[in-house]
C-alpha cells in the first residue's frame, strides 16, 4: 500500500518526549476542541473531557503498540479480538483463583494477560516472518481464531468477573492519582514507554529502518525476521495492559469485546501521522489519533443535529477533514 | 582472450603470482568463483589475489560482471561454485553482515539507502552508538558531519534522505564503508553520480586507505581514476578473467581494448562544421522555487547543447521544472510556439523527453521485464487500437537491445537484474522511444563502459543530425567538452556563464562553475 | 429549565429489529416532546457495547439524567455503567436484554425469549407428528440467542424430533441464505426450518425456494416482522405461524417511563410482553404495515 | 528502493486469459477441493459447488475492481457499504418507476446502479488523489458515509423491491444459461474484461506502474492522479455490477448489506497473489481468491467436527494455510 503522490517530507523526531513530526495530529484536535465547544460548551467541562480522554485510553495504548508494528512494516488486524481473548483469559483465571488467593488473584491475573499477551504477539508475528505471509491475511486469521476461543470459552455467552473481585479492582478504571484517572496514567506512561523504545533504543532504530526499506536494513545487519517478530510482541504487551484496564470498565469479556477495534487503532496511527507503509512512527502522533477519534463519537451524542442514523457519515467527514487539516500542517 | 594480448607491456596473470610470491597469504583471494541464474552464467571461474594496502582495480564492459564479483566477495549473493579465504583462511558468508564483521565492506554502485530516514541515521544503521542503552544521536550526528565533511559533502545528517541529492547520497554510502576499521573496502563505481571535486576528494581517501595498509577493490569506468589509483587491474570479459596486470603499465586505451578484445576508436564523434540552425527550444525566466532563479537559454535545432556545474547547482531541477516534473515557471517556446507544459505527459506529447539521472528509483520498474520498461513513456505506440501489441513491444525490445547494444543474458530478466550500465542505456532507449525533437539527458553515461559511451556520444551525434536538439547534462567535463557545441555552466541556481568552440577547457568551465560571474567573464574574456 | 430529561440509549439499527426499536423510539420521543412541554426525550444509539457504555458517561456528564430507558447491547458490560447512572438518581427503564443485576432498574419492560422458542416447537411436535428432521439458524452469541434455543430445546424435549445442526447466521438474512443453502446441500431429507428471527427466515426462504426442495414443510421464524406476519395472513403453507417480539416494546416502555415523571401514578416492576403463536386467527393484531419492520 | 541481488524473479501475466502467476490460488482451490471431498462427498456436488460460486460471485466481481485499486496503489475499505448504498439507491428507484414503466424499471434501475457506482468510485478516487489523503482513511471515512446513507434512506429498516417486479428481476440472480447461473456468467465476463484491461491496454500498463513505482510511473509521463482515480471508478463499476445481480438475491437493501464484505475482497485479491503494496494483478487469482474463501465457508458447514463456536478459527487457519501453499507453490 502505498500513497499519493508528493509524499510530503517528514521530519525527524529529535527527542522522545516530543516533535514538531507530530503537530499535525495536535492541530487537528485543537480544531476539533474548538468546533465541539461552539457545537456544546458542556464539550470542553472537565468531567467530559476527562471520560472521553479516560475512555480513549485503550485504544491508544493498543495503538502504540500498532505503530511499532506500522512502523516496522507490518499490520495486525487481530488486537481488537486478542483484547477480547486476554480479557476472556484473565477473568476466567482471576475468578478461579479468587476463592484461595482473594483480592491477590487480580495481580496475579494482571501478570496472566501480560503473559498471554505476549504469546499471542509473539503468534501473530511468527506467522507474519517466518511463514512470510501478507500481514493483512495472517492477521485476519488469527483474528478469527482469537473470537472464536473466546466464543468458545465463554459458550457464546459473557464471562463475567468474580463478584467479590469487581470492588476491589474497580479504581484500576475508576480510581485517580493525583485527580487524574488512571487508565490516562497508564495510557501516557505506556507512550512515553514506547517513545523511549522507538527513538532512543537501537530496537527503535531497527524497527524503522525495517519498515523503511527491508533490503537496506537487512544489508545493514537487521534482521527482519526478528526486528518485526518483536513489533508483534510489542503490540501483545500493548493489548494485554489495554485489556487489563478494561476489565473492570465493562466487567465482562463477551464474544462481542472490541469487534472492530482493529479499524480504530489503525486509524489513531494513521491519523497521528505514521505512513501505513512503515518507517518512522509517531507515538505521540497516535495518542492524539486516539483522543480524536473517541472526541468526535463523543461530539456526535452532545450534538442534537445529527440524525442518528447519520452519525456514521459526519464521523467519517470529520476523519477525512482532521487529515487534510493534517496534511496541510505540514 | 588474453591470448591475443600479445603486446609486452602488458603482463600476464602468472607474473603477478610470481610478484606476491614472498609474501604469504594475501588479504583475500578468490578461488574459482562462478555465478549462475537458472541456466545462465554470469560469472565463471574467477581467482582473484588483494593484497593489504593496495588498490585493486576491476574494469570490464557493462555486463562483465564486476559488481557480480563483488556481491560473491561481500556476501550479498552466493557463489555457485568456488571459495574465498582470507588471510589463508576458508571463509563464507551468509549476509552481508557476516562479511563486514570478518572486515570486508562494499560500496555498493546503486544507492542502497533507506530514504525515510536521516542521513545520520543511515549511515550508524545497524551500528548505533549507544551511552548507557540510549542511542547517541547528538554523537552520531556529529561524526557523521565530521565524516561527511572529509568527503566535501555538506549536506546536515538531520536531513532525510529522500530530500538530498544524488551525489549527497552517494557519499553518505562512501562514508558508511569508512566508518568502521575494515580489512577490505570494495568501492562499485564510486563516482559514477559524483562531480570533479568530490571524485578528488574521493581519490585523496582512497589513497589514504591504502596508506593505512587497508586492501581496496575499485571498480570504476573512469579509466583516469583507475590509471592514477590501481596497483594491479583485473579485466574482466563476458563473466571471465581476461587477467590481471600491474597497474601502471597500462595506459587507458591499453585498458580499454583488454576490456572489449579489439581495437576501438576515437571516443568522441566529430563535431559537425554546420552552424547551429535555428533556435528550437527557448527558455526564458525559468524559476523553480528553492533551486533556480531566473534562467534564459535557447537551445538550437542541430546542436548538442551542455550543462556543466558542481552537485546543487540546480541543473536537475531546472530541467525538471521544465518538463513538470516539479513546480515551476518559465515562458517556453519550442520552434517558436509558446507551450504550458504542467506534468511530464505534456512536456513528452510537446516532443521534449527527458532522461533522469536515477534510473534506479525514478527510472526504471526494477522488478518488471524489459519490454514494459522500454515502452512505459510510449505506450501509445503500440496501442493502435483497442489493446498493445506485444509482438511490436518485443521487436521495438529487440531493435533497441541491438541499437543501444543492451548486453543481457536472457531476455526474460527484469530490469532490475540488468548490469548497472546497461540498466542506463535501457532508459536510454526508453526516452527515445517517445521521438522527442529536444532531448535532455541528464548524465548520459552514468556507469557506462568506455566502448558503449562512444556508441551513446555517437548515437547522440546523430539525433542532432537527424534535426533534433539534445541538452546533455553532465558531471564529467571531459565528456562535455568532447561532445557539446556549447556549454552552459550553472552556479548557486543561475546560469554563470558558457563556453564554445576554443574555449570549452575544463579551466574556463570550473572557474565558471566556481566563481561569480564577473570573475569567470574576465578570465574566459567574455561570453562567446 | 425545570424540564425534565430522560435519555433513550439503544443499539443502533444493525438490523431488522433494532432498526425497528430506533424507528419506535425516535416516534415516541417526537410525539412526546410535542405533547408535553416540560419533558425531553433524547434518543441516542451505539453501535457496540462500548459505545454504548461511552454514550451514558456522555449523556450523564453534560446535563441532569431524570431517567434514562435503556436497551443494553450487552448485559455484563452494560450493567455497571446503568448502575452509576442510577446512582445519580435517574429512574431507570430496561428493555429487552436485561442487566445482570436486576435491583438496578426501576421498570422492566421484554419479551419472552423462552417462549419465543418453546411454543413454536410445540407447534412443530405438533404439526409433524413428533417427529422428523431439523435444522437451525441462531443469532448472534447473547443471553437472548441463548434463551431462544433453551425454549426451543425444551419444547421439542420428549417428542422425535431430531437437531440434524444449528449454526450462527448473526440475525442476519444474507449469512442465513448461504447457511440454509449449505444446509440443504448437506442434508437430503429436512422436515422443517427455524430461524430464531425474521430477518433470517426471509433468507431462508429464498434458499428453500431456489433449491426447488419439496421434503421441507415448514419454515419458521419469530419476531413479528411485517412482512412474515403477511404470510401468515395470507395462509402461506410453509409459514403458517409466527411469535411476536415486537420492537415497539421500546415505545412501551418510554411511554410508561415518562408517564411516571409527570403523571402520579408510579409504575415500577416487570412488563413481560407475552409471546403467543400468531396465527391465522389472530394475525391481523399484529400486523403494521408502517412500521419499518 | 530494493535491489538487484536477492529480488526473486517475478513472473509477468503473458496471455490476459491466464498466466503462471496465478497458479499458486489454483493450487490452493485444489487442495481445498480434495480435502472438502475427504469430508464431506456431497461437497463437490453440482448443486453444491454451483450455489457456493454464485454465491462468491459478488465478492468475486468486487475483488476484480479492488485488484485495480490495489495494483495501482490503492486500497478501498468503502466497497461493503458502497454496495449497500448502490443498492438501496437502485431499488428505490426501481420502485419508483415500477408503476409508469413496468418491467422497464429494471434494466432502468441497472443503469442508475452503475451512474451511482461511478459516482461513487469517482469521489473515492478524488479524495484519495487529490486530497493525497491515506487511501485507508479516505474510504474508511467514505465507508462511514455510505454506510449512513443507506441507513437513512431505510430509515434503518429494509428497502424492499416492489413486488411487480420481483419476478421479473429473479433470473438475474437465480436464471441460469446453458446451465450456468447468471452470476457466475458475469463475473467471467467481468474478470475477461478485466483481465483485457489490466493486461492488454495502456491503462493496465499504467496501474501496474503506478502501484509498483509512484516516481518511476511520474517520470515515465504517467498522471498518478488519473490512472489511480480510474481504478477507483473502476472498483465503482464493478460494485455496482456486484450491486445489480445481488438485488434478486435477497430482494431488498438494508443496513446491514455488505457489512464486512471489504475484508473478504480484499482478503480475495490477497489470496490471489496480488500484493497489498501494489503492483502486477492477478485478476483471475483474485477470483479464485473469492471462490476459496466462500468454500471454506461452506465446508465449514458441511462438516460435522467443528464446534459452532470455532467455526471462526478453523477459518482462520486455513486462509493461513492457504497462502502458505500459495507461497510456497511460487
Ligand atoms: N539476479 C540476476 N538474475 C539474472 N541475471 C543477473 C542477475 N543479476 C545480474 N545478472 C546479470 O549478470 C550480468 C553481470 O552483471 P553485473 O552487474 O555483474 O555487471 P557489471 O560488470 O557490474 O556491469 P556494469 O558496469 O554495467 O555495472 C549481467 O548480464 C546481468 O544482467
Ligand atoms: N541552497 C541549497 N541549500 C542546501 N542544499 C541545496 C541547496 N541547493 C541545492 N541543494 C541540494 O542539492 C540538490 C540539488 O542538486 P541537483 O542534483 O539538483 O544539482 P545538479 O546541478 O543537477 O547536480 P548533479 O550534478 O548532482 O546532478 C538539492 O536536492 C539539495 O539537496
Ligand atoms: O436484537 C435482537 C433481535 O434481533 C432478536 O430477534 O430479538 C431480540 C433482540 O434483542
Ligand atoms: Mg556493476
Ligand atoms: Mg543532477
Amino acid at each position: 500500500m502505498s500513497t499519493v503522490t508528493q509524499s510530503a517530507p517528514s521530519r525527524r523526531p529529535r527527542d522522545f518526549a516530543f516533535s514538531w513530526a507530530d503537530a499535525g495530529p495536535f492541530l487537528a484536535l485543537a480544531a476539533l476542541l474548538v468546533i465541539g465547544f461552539l457545537v456544546n460548551p458542556d464539550f470542553l467541562s472537565v468531567t467530559n473531557l476527562s471520560n472521553v480522554i479516560t475512555r480513549s485510553a485503550f485504544i491508544a495504548i493498543i495503538a502504540v503498540g500498532a505503530t511499532f508494528v506500522i512502523s516496522s512494516g507490518g499490520l495486525d488486524l487481530s488486537v481488537g479480538s486478542m483484547a477480547a481473548f486476554i480479557t476472556g483469559i484473565t477473568i476466567l483465571f482471576m475468578n478461579a483463583m479468587a476463592p484461595s488467593w482473594g483480592a491477590w488473584a487480580i495481580p496475579a491475573g494482571m501478570v496472566v494477560a501480560l503473559m498471554t499477551g505476549l504469546a499471542c504477539g509473539l503468534a501473530n508475528g511468527v506467522i507474519v516472518t517466518v511463514g512470510k505471509i501478507e500481514p493483512f491475511i495472517a492477521t485476519l486469521g488469527t483474528m478469527g481464531i482469537f473470537r472464536a476461543l473466546i466464543t468458545y470459552m465463554s459458550d457464546g455467552g459473557t464471562i463475567p468477573i468474580d463478584r467479590t473481585l469487581r470492588e476491589a479492582y474497580r479504581p484500576v478504571y475508576f480510581g485517580t492519582v493525583g485527580g487524574i484517572p488512571i487508565p490516562i496514567l497508564v495510557s501516557l506512561a505506556v507512550a512515553a514507554i514506547a517513545s523511549f523504545i522507538l527513538y532512543k533504543t537501537k530496537y527503535g532504530r531497527k524497527c524503522a529502518a525495517a519498515g523503511a526499506n527491508e533490503d537496506v536494513a537487512r544489508y545493514s545487519g537487521i534482521s527482519i525476521v526478528r526486528t518485526r517478530t518483536i513489533a508483534y510482541v510489542v503490540q501483545g504487551a500493548c493489548v494485554a495492559i489495554a485489556a487489563i484496564c478494561y476489565v473492570p470498565r465493562l466487567g465482562a469479556a463477551t464474544p462481542t469485546t472490541g469487534v472492530l477495534w482493529e479499524l480504530q487503532v489503525i486509524t489513531a496511527v494513521v491519523i497521528g501521522g505514521t505512513a501505513l507503509r512503515g518507517g518512522k512512527g509517531h507515538i505521540w502522533g497516535t495518542v492524539a489519533g486516539a483522543v480524536i477519534l473517541e472526541l468526535i463519537a463523543n461530539l456526535m451524542v452532545l450534538s442534537d443535529f445529527v440524525s442518528e442514523y447519520l452519525v456514521a457519515a459526519v464521523q467519517g467527514v470529520i476523519i477525512i477533514i482532521a487529515m487534510l487539516i493534517q496534511r496541510f500542517s505540514k | 582472450m588474453a591470448d591475443n594480448l600479445d603486446r609486452e607491456r602488458m603482463v600476464p596473470r602468472d607474473a603477478n603470482a610470481t610478484s606476491k610470491a614472498a609474501s604469504g597469504a594475501c588479504l583475500l583471494r578468490t578461488r574459482g568463483l562462478s555465478k549462475q541464474y537458472g541456466p545462465v552464467t554470469v560469472l565463471s571461474n574467477v581467482s582473484i589475489e588483494i593484497e593489504a594496502g593496495e588498490i585493486h582495480a576491476i574494469i570490464g564492459e557493462n555486463g562483465a560482471g564486476k559488481s557480480t564479483l563483488m556481491r560473491l566477495i561481500s556476501g550479498y549473493v552466493d557463489p555457485s561454485a568456488g571459495s574465498l579465504e582470507i588471510e589463508g583462511h576458508a571463509v563464507s558468508f551468509a549476509t552481508p553482515h557476516e562479511a563486514q564483521d570478518a572486515g570486508i565492506v562494499l560500496v555498493h554502485q546503486e544507492i542502497l539507502l533507506a530514504d525515510g530516514l536521516t542521513v545520520a541515521e543511515n549511515l550508524f544503521l545497524g551500528r548505533e552508538l549507544t551511552r548507557n542503552g540510549v542511542v547517541d544521536d547528538r554523537r552520531m550526528q556529529q561524526i557523521a558531519a565530521d565524516k561527511l565533511a572529509e568527503l566535501g559533502c555538506h549536506v546536515s545528517p538531520n536531513r532525510l534522505v529522500r530530500d538530498v541529492a544524488l551525489a549527497d547520497r552517494q557519499l553518505v554510502q562512501i562514508a558508511r564503508a569508512l566508518l568502521d576499521d575494515y580489512k577490505l573496502v570494495i568501492f562499485d563505481e564510486p563516482t559514477a553520480v559524483l562531480t570533479g571535486n568530490e571524485v578528488e576528494r574521493l581519490l585523496d581517501i582512497v589513497l589514504r586507505l591504502k596508506e593505512r595498509n587497508i586492501g581496496v577493490l575499485y571498480i570504476s569506468h573512469r579509466l583516469d581514476e583507475v590509471q592514477r589509483l590501481a596497483d594491479k587491474v583485473t579485466v574482466l570479459r563476458d563473466g571471465k578473467m581476461v587477467g590481471t596486470y600491474p597497474g601502471r603499465t597500462l595506459s587507458q586505451m591499453d585498458m580499454a581494448e583488454l576490456m572489449v578484445g579489439r581495437e576501438l576508436s576515437a571516443l568522441y564523434p566529430p563535431k559537425s562544421d554546420a552552424k547551429p540552425g535555428e533556435p528550437m527550444l527557448r527558455v526564458m525566466n525559468a524559476t523553480v522555487p528553492g533551486y533556480v532563479e531566473d534562467v534564459s537559454f535557447t537551445a538550437h535545432k542541430g546542436e548538442i547543447l551542455g550543462l556543466a556545474g558542481m552537485v546543487g547547482a540546480g541543473r536537475t531541477e531546472l530541467f525538471e521544472g521544465l518538463v513538470g516534473l516539479r513546480p515551476a515557471s518559465a515562458r517556453i517556446e519550442l520552434n517558436g510556439v509558446p507551450l504550458h507544459i504542467r506534468s511530464q505527459r505534456e512536456a513528452i506529447d510537446a516532443g521534449i523527453g527527458y532522461l533522469t539521472e536515477d534510473r534506479k528509483a525514478k527510472g526504471l520498474l526494477l522488478q518488471e521485464r524489459l519490454a514494459p520498461n522500454l515502452t512505459l513513456s510510449a505506450l501509445g505506440r503500440f496501442h493502435p487500437g483497442l489493446y498493445l501489441r506485444k509482438r511490436r513491444e518485443t521487436a521495438a525490445l529487440a531493435e533497441a537491445v541491438a541499437q543501444y547494444d543492451i548486453r543481457l543474458k536472457s531476455l526474460k530478466v527484469t530490469a532490475g537484474q540488468l548490469s548497472g550500465g546497461n540498466q542506463q542505456k535501457l532508459l536510454l532507449a526508453k526516452i527515445l522511444l517517445t521521438d522527442p525533437s529536444v532531448v535532455i539527458i541528464d548524465e548520459p553515461t552514468r556507469g557506462i563502459d568506455i566502448a558503449n559511451k562512444a556508441q551513446i556520444y555517437t548515437f547522440i551525434r546523430k539525433l542532432v543530425g537527424q534535426g533534433k536538439a539534445c541538452i546533455v547534462i553532465s558531471s564529467e567535463m571531459q565528456e562535455l567538452i568532447g561532445l557539446c557545441d556549447r556549454i552552459l555552466i550553472m552556479r548557486q541556481g543561475r546560469i554563470n556563464g558558457e563556453v564554445s568552440g576554443e574555449q570549452m577547457t575544463e579551466t574556463n568551465i570550473a572557474l565558471f562553475a566556481t566563481a561569480d560571474t564577473e570573475g569567470g567573464q574576465a578570465a574566459v574574456g567574455g561570453r562567446a | 429549565a425545570d424540564k425534565k430529561t430522560v435519555a433513550v440509549s439503544i443499539p443502533a439499527a444493525d438490523h431488522g429489529w433494532t432498526a425497528g426499536v430506533v424507528y419506535h423510539a425516535q416516534a415516541a420521543a417526537k410525539e412526546i416532546n410535542a405533547a408535553f412541554p416540560d419533558v425531553e426525550v433524547i434518543v441516542k444509539t451505539s453501535p457496540s457495547a462500548t459505545a454504548q457504555v461511552s454514550a451514558l458517561e456522555d449523556l450523564s456528564a453534560g446535563r441532569k439524567l431524570d431517567a434514562l430507558v435503556i436497551l443494553p447491547q450487552t448485559s455484563e458490560e452494560l450493567t455497571m455503567p446503568v448502575k452509576a447512572v442510577k446512582d445519580s438518581g435517574a429512574f431507570i427503564t430496561v428493555v429487552d436484554r436485561g442487566l445482570n443485576d436486576p435491583a438496578i432498574q426501576d421498570l422492566y419492560v421484554a419479551g419472552d425469549n423462552i417462549a419465543v422458542g418453546k411454543n413454536t416447537a410445540k407447534f412443530l411436535v405438533e404439526k409433524l407428528g413428533g417427529k422428523g428432521n431439523l435444522v437451525v439458524l441462531r443469532g448472534i452469541p447473547t443471553v437472548i440467542d441463548d434463551e431462544r434455543i433453551k425454549g426451543f430445546q425444551d419444547g421439542i424435549a420428549g417428542s422425535d424430533l431430531k437437531i440434524l445442526d444449528i449454526q450462527y447466521a448473526n440475525w442476519n438474512s444474507d449469512e442465513a441464505f448461504k447457511l440454509m443453502q449449505d444446509y440443504l446441500a448437506k442434508y437430503p431429507q429436512i422436515d422443517a426450518v427455524w430461524a430464531n428471527d425474521d430477518d433470517m427466515l426471509l433468507g431462508v426462504l429464498e434458499a428453500v425456494k431456489e433449491s426447488g426442495r419439496t421434503d421441507i414443510k415448514f419454515a419458521l421464524g419469530g419476531n413479528g416482522m411485517k412482512d412474515i406476519v403477511k404470510k401468515v395472513i395470507d395462509g402461506d403453507a410453509m409459514t403458517p405461524v409466527e411469535t411476536p417480539y415486537p420492537p415497539s416494546m421500546i415505545k412501551t416502555a418510554i411511554y410508561m417511563t415518562v408517564a411516571n415523571l409527570v403523571g402520579h401514578a408510579p409504575v415500577r416492576g416487570t412488563v413481560k410482553l407475552d409471546a403467543p403463536l400468531i396465527t391465522q386467527a389472530n394475525a391481523a393484531e399484529f400486523y403494521f404495515p408502517d412500521s419499518p419492520f
